[in-house]
């Protein structure tokens, strides 16, 4: 089990009505990917996170991979595409 | 990042002259200087632009594209900085400021920030329209720009 | 060539900030401006930089190019400023702006004027050195650089 | 015959030793290229507008090429590659 930040930005943030949670991620769910569609398995709002949607993410501030690892106590953001500049 | 190499967000506007002049102060070995500033387009009725960010990665995220630049190209100064918050039309919202010793590197290294900082840079715009407020897609000819500089060495 | 659109030949130094915000002044649709700055490098011993001009044309090629670039790319405003006379290290020798709606034809139409502004701007530089004066030879790279747009249309 | 008015720029001017001048010039000069072969052929400094070097034209203030016509009244300036910017 590793307790990880997790953060939500944008239209993502707006979609699943969180800016961020604390959560307590098992062992199996231990990569961005991983993490991603246990999230997604909430099933309502969350559904904006399936796989199908551009998600994008970063883990302690960094783009990061689906096969990204997660670590107890990292920072870990989901947001979409990003628009700037 | 010494004091030549700078990046920062902020909500106040800048002073693009005042930011030029500071790149080349007191230096003669800068030959070129090349920049961009990305303003809010007015049109379709747009009221507003609102930027949101994601502070804690945002300025690592900028610093590290201003990295990669200078891995790319022989660099004497950058300026970087994007605005967030909500912008009226006609506002500036970013500027990129690149000195090299000649305009070939200026150039191509102002693009490639620009181009990664459209598409690697944690910024999101929401555009105040007179029906209501709506988020930004990204473009897919930002993907292929930034897509552009993965083969293209110089 | 109308107001939006402007080159000119000048002894005086320029103020990059001013001409900066005068091409975007009062107006919404533009989104990107692009400019670049040349200035003197230092270096062996460099005293001054003289340019030298042929008055009558000058300015005639300068708006020559800039109308190119209209065919080429949709602009919405483009400063040019270049000066002559002696230079010390370190000072602003051209300046070029190019206001439009996206920074792909912002950039491309900036550096194609810089890159035919060096190739066909009846313009000379001659270096004074510890040594005495020299003529600037011409660099076949900037023919390089000019002859890329014969083929590479937007 | 045209009476033309030439110009001549930067090392150029320097090397031949003169800014500008008033010439008839004959029927069979009259273009760019016969012109400077006209001119190169006075010998001394005026060698500096030999075939080899890098000489460029305008007429009326406009790049020429050696081909370019010239007319009665016209102004023709030689000069070395540009270098400006």
């Amino acid at each position: 089990m590793a307790v990880v930040k997790i953060l939500y930005f944008a239209s993502l943030r707006e979609a699943v009505g969180c800016d961020q949670e604390t959560l307590d991620v098992p062992d199996e769910a231990g990569t961005v990917g991983a993490l991603r569609a246990l999230l997604c398995a909430r099933g309502g709002d969350w559904s904006a996170l399936e796989g199908g949607r551009a998600v994008r993410a970063a883990v302690n501030q960094v783009l990061a991979r689906p096969e990204t690892v997660i670590a107890a106590g990292d920072e870990v953001a989901f947001f979409p595409p990003v628009t700037g500049g | 990042m010494e004091e030549a190499f700078r990046v920062s967000v902020s909500e106040a506007d800048f002073d693009v002259g005042a930011e030029l002049d500071a790149l080349a102060a007191g230096r003669s070995d800068i030959g070129a200087v090349a920049s961009f500033v990305g303003r809010v387009r007015g049109g379709e009725g747009l009221i507003a632009m609102s930027l949101e960010h994601y502070p804690a990665m945002t300025e690592k995220a900028l610093a590290g594209i201003v990295s990669q630049a200078r891995v790319r190209w022989p660099l004497m100064g950058v300026r970087v900085i994007h605005r967030v918050g909500r912008l009226l039309p006609g506002a500036q919202i970013v500027m990129v400021a690149v000195a090299s010793g000649h305009r070939g590197a200026a150039f191509e290294a102002c693009e490639f920030i620009m181009d990664f900082l459209k598409t690697r840079a944690p910024f999101w715009k929401k555009e105040e329209l007179p029906g209501g407020a709506r988020w930004v897609d990204a473009r897919e000819s930002d993907d292929a720009a930034a897509a552009r500089w993965d083969t293209d060495q110089p």
